[in-house]
């Protein structure tokens, strides 16, 4: 008693910093809004939402953008629960765009299905709201809302397609899994507390160093929280959902979960490891070693024998995956920096690369009604900039120079070979390896779009909605820029340095 | 204090939950074993917190019950989805994609 | 090394035009085939003008120094810069792709493989340009990796799209082998950088740091830059690609893959390999050496054996590469300058070789040897132009293909200080009975296809070497007449680049 | 002991031997011309061809004459340097390698019997081929072949030498293939390129050897490069070489002239080679270019000097080949029934005696056997084929279509004559001074056992000539030479040699129906030109005369003196400078050769010269006119008389069939040798000798060829494709298994899903517990 009344009495009401969460605000404005008009509009004007979501993750942006440019880049609000740093910024501007392109990528589809728009719109936005926080918390607690804010909509948006079986049990197997692995990772995070006596993650770094009584209740809480957020990277063998739920889901959605969900998981995963057990690296680090050489391979090998476009695809952005996890397996000590910088970059690249494939394979969709990687035979024969473009994200998947992909690769590689350990190499020389098995089902792709016939000979051209159009133009580009000047990208990476990292 | 006592009945708790979600068959079972390990976590925290004298636990354990609320919701929902679909919920039945 | 930066534009000029006439062809509408031709003509032709350009600007009495430097910043965070230049060995090798390519867009007028679409075929090989010069041209490891790279896709789709039976097979295997080459050549491009304290990706700067790398390091490193070049090259147990992409490949792919892109993997080994890492090269150049040697023979093997004439020239090239691989095994100036002309007049003979085979395909609708015969009475200049080509391929002195082997050989008798003597005296006799093989395998392909009286009967669309072909060979015929009789217009200009690349192994 | 003024006298060069290295670029342009516009030519190119010939003749003539004077300015004992000029050509590692002319006695005797025999014979070709379908090919391969064997001949460096030595090369493969249409020519031409291009490894590795081996002395001290000619020559007489080394060269060198000059065993491709038409015969195939080996050898002479150890006392391989090449050549002259082949067996034992000749030390007759040799066996050529060509359809079998010639083709039967009498050296033929010359040095340097060898040779030649005259001109006419129409061959015939256009046919038929007729002049004025050279020529060297007639002597054998060397670069257009020879080096007991100079280089080592004696030459002699009655007589019964007595002999009589059989079969032949004299003088070695031949004579080509095509089939299909490929694609197979092998991960079930992530979880964190406490 006394001590809740001891806190009680020195409570004093925090000052925020409206300027450093106007993003949040904003997004939150628009999804109510959102929410308001959908129930006032006629089925006739249901398009203004997508407008309108469209238009609040650009107002978010703005925000941003002045923070970014402000010069006191670090604000830190709740004493350090909350802070916006470059590294946020840029993730978060990263999750705007990303989130914008979806928008674009989804409305025609939206628009054509009997879907409920509204709820579609609205649950979109509030995931990226939970995005947007994660970007900035610093804490276990708002970590763990953050990630909840972001994964139930997501759970929904899933299983969207109500009558479709399938859907359902997209949903129903992300959900369950995915709150099972949330579930496990909070008692991880109960130890975490437990051991720090804080919740706040550069506290904890503090207390997490692997030795003293609780040097296995630490080891315990470091691993559970791990697999927690390896769930949402799905990496190998947490994988199992992504394939079935990308399948299951709608195609923006699996864009959506594909993307954007999963880079969120990766900043959560990187934060927690930087700025909370740098000196938990000598469990951390082999374990995402292993979880890194098993993702890529694994992925790979799946992805070879899929039929279904968008189950290769779910594999092959598992071994992407494998590829962002690569550098943190020596992340924490002197190549932390390094590996911060490859995986911002890798997430930002192939957020470009696979929305443009997703925005392709919606187009050809339109089309074929057709999930079959042989629906996409001979794509280039009746609709040559259909086929050009989904061969540069191919490739730009695949890695191969000079389109965005490789650049992503090379700094995770450039990032693991900081460290000149045996372990860094063999790790490379796995990662080396993979990234040609890669091309074996990419090529395939290509193989269709070039030199297969078209199945039933239909060579009707394809009808691309504008807003489509622009999501593509917007993706090719930045896949060519950032594979032609990489500077641009790498600049990102950068300034993205994290406060609490690093011991800064 | 007995904060080992404690300690030992959230592992307990979270253990029976695993063994919940990984042995039942019915989503609605398997929702509920989830439901343990969240309140193995929350007894966890508390048991923390008191022993440290310091809020943040309860704070998380409050924040854990909200969302924990919400998730029943969702899951819920999804379960009578499912159900609708196909008059069971057997989630064995939930094959359909593999492979 | 010495800079020469004057007329620093110049390199990147002939390198990116191609770009823009992909560009131009891109809007160009695809049914348009006449103005999609010109396009790619005058995209070539330019390009060769400003190869001239360079040629003519080209200062000969520094020769073994970079010329027409250009370095802007490219990539500051990780200190890969925009770093081009040409020095001696560059320059013949830039210019043959160039020319290559015009002569190929030449042949392509009036011999556009099924499945048609000469848009796409055009943008591919303009990239195909842009891709094989950037990479001579390169002096940081990244943007030669780029180049590198850049050219897989475009002859993938080549040989894919515009192949034959079996394209895609053969193309998915070129790609694949290519590609597990230069990824493992990438890792290792990382760690000679991280070796030599993380300070650049400049050739030069490694030039001068590689020898600081433990030797046991640069063993390492050098075998993943083996690997990466081997298969380019290709050497004897990474060759298996070759003959099927060759054969597979249209006419124009097959040239371009003869005459310049087998050119990547060996000059990667002068430029990059060698120089970088002197003591891997050393304890690595027997063992390279001996796979050269082996490719000689095991590739003279392979030609004997083959019934069809495109996979048997194929596989003369895994013979030729051989040659070419010992005399830069040698590590001396000697056999590298052997080594480097080799690479020019394979280029120009095989290339040459694959045009005829293309061209009696066209005729013969076969390329059976044993359907083959008696072209010197239906056909008699390409007979013709086929014995003399088949005659500089197998180094008859007086053509070019002489002056890339002769020496070589020669160069094995005493290769750098530090290599068994023995063992390169052993490769020398081999490499000359390879010699004798060579002359087996062609002649006894001349014999069965030139000689004799024809087989076929159908004469309808037997017609002899027709103005495009013509106008697309004489270069290359000249060339290789031209430089048999007068190797010293390469020769002087390679030979200081050469010894300037060679100075850690005291020329 | 010489005074300085005598050996002062500068030495004229004049303009021919400045500019002898247009001798063969005047072809090559000539060769360019005809393949670019000959068809265009009113002549079909050959005008062109005969004019370019002419003016390397001219020059090549004109760079003789003033060699001659150069020579005669020398003083007595002065080392008369040779006219280089040289050019950068090619550079490698800092150093420049020139190109040039290196112009000396040798080199102007062999340059003007390349370009004076080329030009008869295209002369001769002009009528000889007329209508032929590739007329101007025709010419423009025999072009190309004088300036390929042009510049061999005034090579300075041995990368010029083998340059024009494999143009030679490809243009006999050309002109043996020229009937291409005949599988047998084809293959034929095949045969005979590839053999001797095996025998060009030896070439290859022996300049690459000498090449290290003597740049390093040759640049330091002569300044010019280790493929120089001269650079080498001086090099091998210095004392440096490593005797191993230079017995390596030297092996691998005649390795070569093995091949190119068909010796023992390499000879096999020669007679195949008669396929190609007559003029080719004579000149590629008889006179010229088989005759490069031995110019080979007697060019880098110091280097088998030193190498083999030659005037040594032991026998070398050169004598030993040169032998053994002799007598089976010889002997398989007896019996051919083709003309051209007994011809062609009589150039192959000819070669061994010239290599015979520089084997033991008898340079200068060897070198004038090469000169006269030339002129007789080239006329021998065009005579028979203008026997074939206007008496027996074009057919060249002696026993079916020849006979009693001498009647219908009197000068071609008289040049016959006299060039036989040459061949078997009769005396005063020119045979006689260089064949006799050769035998006469051989036992003069103490090699008797050769010497008899020689002997042997010699009766053996002067019988199979017989053979053959008697054959062709006497008796009584046989097949077409009896006018009768011949059959099947001769149709395959003229459609290989008159094909095409009309004018042709009319030819042919023509010519046919006249039956046996003497030739036209195009074709008798070589053939008559040649007869005179081949009873004068001898006369250059005329032993027998006293030194006054030593002509060649003076002219063209380097005089071995020690020579001091100031500035030896002979930059562009520069000529060749040579200081004053030391006074100490008197002539008779130069130092060359035996001992390391003192103070100064040879470019040739001293030799010894037999002193002619008429016994010895009345001996030979005798052993000739024995072997020409003997097989006069023989032949007169079984072919003229039909005697009973002889015809059928070989079913009869035991020894008369076995002897037959030796000779009618070659490999017999080779087992007679094998148990006779191998295993007589090397016992243990005889049944891998008898192997080897076997093996060897059993047409080398073919099973070189049959073993490596099984071999590359093997390598192919069982090693490339199976392993190396197999490999390759059975790693993707097994990416591919491994998918199968992982697939239950994915089971689709929510509960294994859980339980997968759970234990993963588990296990990591169970691992790390423990690692970490």
């Amino acid at each position: 008693m006394t001590l809740l009344a001891s806190s009680a009495a020195a409570w004093t009401a925090p000052v925020i910093d409206y300027h450093a969460i106007a993003p949040e605000i904003v997004l939150a404005v628009g999804l109510t809004v959102v929410l308001l008009v959908d129930l006032f509009t006629s089925e006739r004007n249901k398009w203004l939402l997508s407008a309108l979501t469209g238009f609040s993750l650009l107002g978010a942006a703005l925000p941003v953008l002045t923070l970014a440019l402000h010069e006191d880049s670090v604000r830190s609000l709740f004493d350090g629960r909350y802070v916006v740093d470059e590294f946020s910024l840029v993730m978060k501007g990263l999750f705007l765009l990303a989130g914008y392109v979806i928008v674009l990528l989804s409305s025609s589809h939206v628009e054509e299905g009997d879907y409920w728009r509204g709820e579609y719109w609205f649950l979109l936005l509030t995931s990226l709201l939970g995005m947007v926080m994660m970007a900035s918390s610093r804490d276990l607690v708002s970590v763990f809302v953050a990630l909840e804010f972001l994964s139930i909509p997501a759970y929904m948006l899933a299983a969207w397609r109500k009558r479709d079986p399938k859907s359902n049990e997209a949903g129903v197997k992300y959900f369950l899994l995915g709150v099972f692995a949330s579930a496990v990772m909070l008692y991880g995070m109960s130890l975490l507390y437990g051991v720090a006596n804080s919740t706040l993650l550069v506290d904890i770094s503090k207390s997490i160093d692997l030795n003293g009584d609780f040097a296995a209740v630490q080891a315990l809480a470091v691993v559970f929280v791990v697999v927690g957020f390896a769930f949402k990277v799905s990496a190998v063998p947490f994988h199992t959902w992504a394939p079935d739920t990308y399948e299951g889901a709608p195609t923006p959605v699996t864009a959506f979960l594909s993307v954007a969900s999963k880079a969120a998981g990766f900043i959560a995963l990187v934060v927690l490891l930087l700025t909370a057990f740098p000196e938990g690296r000598d469990v951390w680090q082999p374990f995402i070693w292993v979880l890194s050489a098993l993702t890529m391979t694994i992925g790979n090998v799946f992805a070879l024998r899929q039929s279904n476009l968008i189950r290769m695809i779910a594999y092959s952005s598992v071994s992407q995956g494998g590829f962002v996890l690569m550098p943190l397996a020596v992340a924490g000590g002197a190549a932390g920096e390094a590996a911060l910088r490859a995986v911002v970059v890798y997430l930002v690249v192939y957020a470009a690369t696979n929305l443009g494939m997703f925005g392709v394979i919606l187009a050809v969709s339109r089309k074929t009604r057709s999930g079959d990687i042989a629906s996409m035979g001979g794509l280039f024969s009746y609709a040559p900039a259909l086929g050009v473009l989904l061969t540069i994200f191919l490739a730009s998947l695949a890695g191969i120079p000079p389109l965005g992909g490789w650049i992503g690769k090379f700094a995770a590689f450039q990032a693991l070979l900081t460290e000149a350990t045996p372990w860094a190499y063999g790790l490379a020389v796995i990662g080396a390896v993979n990234s040609v098995i890669a091309f074996g089902y990419y090529g395939n792709v290509m193989r269709e779009v070039w030199m297969r016939p078209v199945p039933h000979g239909d060579n009707s051209a394809i009808v691309t909605p504008s807003s489509l159009r622009i999501a593509l133009g917007i993706t090719a580009l930045a896949t060519l820029v950032f594979g032609i000047l990489p500077g641009v990208v790498l600049h990102f990476g950068d300034m993205a340095d994290l406060v609490g990292a690093f011991g800064g | 204090m007995l904060t080992s006592q404690f300690l030992l009945l959230g592992a307990i708790l979270f253990c029976i939950g695993v063994y919940g979600v990984i042995a039942r068959k019915n989503a609605v079972l398997v929702l509920m074993s989830i439901e343990l390990i969240l309140n193995s976590v929350n007894i966890n925290l508390l048991a923390f917190a008191l022993r440290n004298g310091s809020a943040d636990g309860h704070t998380f354990a409050l924040y854990i019950i909200a969302v924990a609320a919400a998730e029943v919701g969702v899951g819920l929902a999804l379960v009578l989805l499912i159900y609708r679909n196909r008059r069971s919920i057997g989630l064995d039945e939930l094959s359909e994609m593999r492979g | 090394m010495q800079m020469i930066r004057d007329y620093n534009w110049v390199l990147s000029v002939g390198t990116f035009l191609p770009m823009l006439g992909v560009l131009v062809l891109l809007v160009t509408p695809k049914a348009n085939e006449a103005a999609i031709k010109t396009v790619a003509l005058l995209t070539s032709i330019a390009t060769v003008i400003v190869g001239v350009f360079t040629l003519l600007n080209f200062n000969f009495d520094q020769a073994g120094s970079m010329q027409f430097v250009a370095q802007t910043d490219w990539i500051p965070v990780i200190k890969s810069t925009y770093f081009i230049g040409l020095d001696g060995i560059s320059l013949p090798l830039y210019l043959l792709s160039m020319v290559v390519t015009l002569l190929v867009v030449i042949y392509s007028l009036d011999h556009i493989p099924s499945p048609g679409n000469p848009k796409a075929f055009f943008v591919l090989m303009l990239i195909l340009q842009t891709g094989m010069a950037g990479t001579f041209i390169a002096q940081d490891l990244i943007l030669f990796f780029v180049f590198f790279e850049l050219v897989l896709l475009p002859m993938y789709f080549m040989i894919g799209v515009w192949g034959g039976e079996q394209r895609q097979y053969a193309s998915l295997k070129f790609f694949l082998y290519t590609m597990f080459g230069s990824a493992l050549m990438l890792v290792a491009f990382l760690a000679i950088f991280f070796k030599t304290g993380a300070e650049s990706f400049a050739i030069p700067y490694l030039v001068e740091n590689g020898g600081g790398i433990a030797k046991n390091a640069q063993v390492w490193i050098f075998a993943g830059m083996f690997i990466g070049f081997a298969v380019k090259v290709p050497m004897f147990p990474f060759h298996t690609w070759l003959p099927d992409a060759h054969t597979q490949a249209p006419t124009q792919g097959s040239v371009i893959l003869a005459a310049i892109l087998l050119k990547l993997g060996t000059y990667g080994f002068v430029r990059i390999a060698i120089p970088t890492l002197p003591d891997a090269a050393v304890e690595w150049a027997p063992w390279i050496g001996g796979l050269a040697v082996i490719g000689i023979i095991y590739g003279a093997f392979g030609c004997l054996a083959q019934t069809d004439m495109k996979r048997l020239i194929a596989f003369s090239s895994v013979a030729h590469m051989g040659f070419v691989m010992l005399g830069i095994s040698t590590l001396t100036s000697f056999g590298v300058n052997a080594a480097v002309f080799g690479m020019v007049a394979h280029g120009l003979i095989t290339g040459m070789l694959f045009f005829i085979a293309g061209s009696v395909k066209e005729r013969y609708h076969t390329l059976e040897i044993a359907k083959l015969g008696g072209m010197l009475t239906q056909v008699p200049r390409l007979g013709w132009i086929l014995g003399l080509c088949s005659m500089a391929s197998l180094g008859l002195p007086g053509l070019a293909g002489f002056w890339g082997e002769f020496p070589a050989i020669l160069s094995a008798y005493n290769p750098a200080d530090g290599l068994n003597v023995t063992v390169y005296r052993t490769y020398m006799v081999i490499a000359a009975l390879g010699t004798v093989f060579a002359a087996a395998y062609l002649l006894w392909l001349y014999q069965r296809t030139a000689f004799g009286t024809p087989k076929n009967h159908d004469h309808h669309d037997l017609h002899d070497v027709n103005t495009y072909e013509w106008v697309a060979w004489l270069p290359l015929l000249v060339a290789i007449v031209a430089f048999g009789v007068a190797p010293n217009l390469l020769f002087s200009i390679i030979d200081p680049a050469v010894q300037e690349t060679l100075r850690a192994f005291g020329g | 002991m010489l005074a300085a003024s005598e050996v002062l006298s500068p030495l004229r060069d004049g303009w021919f031997l400045q500019n002898a290295w247009l001798a063969p670029v005047v072809p090559t342009i000539g060769f360019a011309f005809i393949i670019l516009f000959g068809k265009r030519l009113p002549k079909k190119g050959s005008e062109v061809g005969v004019i370019s010939m002419l003016a390397s003749l001219v020059l090549a003539s004109g760079a003789a004459w003033q060699w001659i004077q150069r020579v005669g300015d020398a003083g007595e004992e002065q080392f008369v340097s040779p006219v280089i000029r040289t050019w950068t050509w090619w550079q490698s590692g800092g150093m420049e390698f020139t190109i040039g002319q290196h112009i000396d006695g040798l080199t102007v005797v062999v340059l003007f019997v390349v370009a004076f025999i080329s030009t008869l014979v295209q002369v001769y070709s002009l009528e000889y081929l007329r209508g032929d379908r590739r007329y101007t090919h025709f010419f423009a391969a025999l072009t190309l072949f004088s300036a390929g064997m042009l510049a061999m001949v005034i090579a300075e460096d041995m990368i010029l030498f083998l340059l024009g030595w494999e143009i030679m090369g490809l243009c006999s493969f050309m002109l043996i293939g020229h009937w291409w249409e005949d599988g047998a020519n084809s293959r034929a031409a095949l045969k005979a390129f590839f053999t001797v291009r095996t025998g060009d490894v030896g070439l290859l590795v022996g300049i690459s050897i000498l090449f290290f081996a003597a740049n390093e002395w040759t640049t330091t001290n002569l300044g010019v490069s280790g493929f120089s000619i001269r650079g080498l020559s001086a090099w091998a007489l210095s004392g440096e070489p490593n005797s191993t080394v230079i017995l390596v060269a030297a092996i691998a060198l005649f390795i070569a002239a093995i091949g190119k000059s068909g010796q023992f065993p390499l000879h096999t491709w020669l007679p195949d080679a008669m396929a190609g038409p007559t003029p080719v015969s004579s000149l590629l195939h008889s006179s010229t270019m088989v005759v490069a080996g031995v110019f080979l050898v007697a060019r880098l002479y110091p280097v088998f000097f030193t190498g083999l150890d030659i005037l040594g006392p032991s026998s070398n391989v050169i004598m030993i080949i040169a032998a053994i090449t002799i007598v089976t050549a010889a002997a398989l002259a007896f019996v051919q029934t083709d003309i051209k082949r007994v011809l062609a067996y009589s150039t192959v034992s000819q070669l061994g005696y010239m290599m015979l000749g520089l084997g033991a030390g008898a340079w200068l007759p060897a070198v004038f056997h090469i000169f006269t040799h030339a002129f007789f066996k080239a006329c021998l050529f065009l005579s028979a084929g203008s026997i074939s060509h206007s008496a027996s359809h074009h057919s060249f079998d002696m026993k079916k279509d020849m006979g009693g010639l001498r009647k219908h083709m009197p000068i071609t039967f008289a040049a016959w004559t006299v060039s036989t009498l040459a061949l078997c050296g009769v005396f005063p033929f020119s045979g006689f001074f260089s064949k006799d010359e050769i035998i006469d040095n051989v036992g003069g340097n103490g090699y008797t056992f050769f010497m008899v060898v020689g002997l042997g040779g010699a009766f053996l030649t002067a019988a199979y000539m017989t053979r053959a005259t008697y054959l062709t001109f006497f008796g009584e006419s046989r097949g077409a030479a009896a006018g009768e129409h011949g059959g099947d061959e001769h149709d395959a015939h003229a459609h290989d040699a008159h094909d095409g256009d009309n004018a042709t046919a009319t030819h042919d038929s023509h010519d046919t129906h006249r039956g046996p007729h003497e030739s036209g002049v195009l074709i008798t004025a070589p053939i008559a030109i040649l007869a005179v050279l081949a009873i004068f020529s001898g006369l250059f060297n005329a032993t027998p005369f006293g030194e006054s007639w030593e002509y060649m002597k003076k002219w063209v054998e380097p005089r071995a003196v020690e020579v001091i060397s100031e500035s030896h670069s002979g930059g562009p257009g520069e000529a060749f400078v040579l200081a004053v020879p030391n006074a100490e080096s008197g002539y008779s007991d130069s130092p060359c050769g035996k001992e390391t100079p003192k103070d100064g280089v040879c470019y040739a080592p001293q030799v010894n010269h037999a002193k002619f004696k008429w016994s010895k030459a009345l001996l030979s002699l005798a052993i000739v006119f024995a072997g020409i009655a003997i097989s006069w007589m023989l032949s007169a019964a079984f072919y003229g008389r039909r005697d009973p007595r002889l015809v059928g002999l070989t079913e009869r009589n035991v020894i008369a069939r076995t002897g037959y059989r030796l000779l009618a079969n070659k490999y017999y032949l080779d087992r007679l040798y094998e148990r006779g004299i191998v295993s007589a003088i090397v016992g243990p070695l005889a049944r891998s000798a008898y192997w080897f031949n076997q093996q060897v004579l059993d047409g080398i080509l073919h099973a070189v060829a049959r073993v490596s095509r099984a071999a590359a089939q093997v390598v192919y299909r069982d090693i490339d494709q199976r392993l190396v490929d197999g490999a390759v694609n059975a790693s993707a197979d097994v990416t591919k298994a491994a998918g199968t092998t992982v697939q239950p991960i994915q089971s689709g079930r929510v509960g294994h899903y859980g339980a997968l992530l759970f234990a993963t979880a588990a296990v990591a964190a169970l691992v790390f517990v423990i690692l970490n406490t």
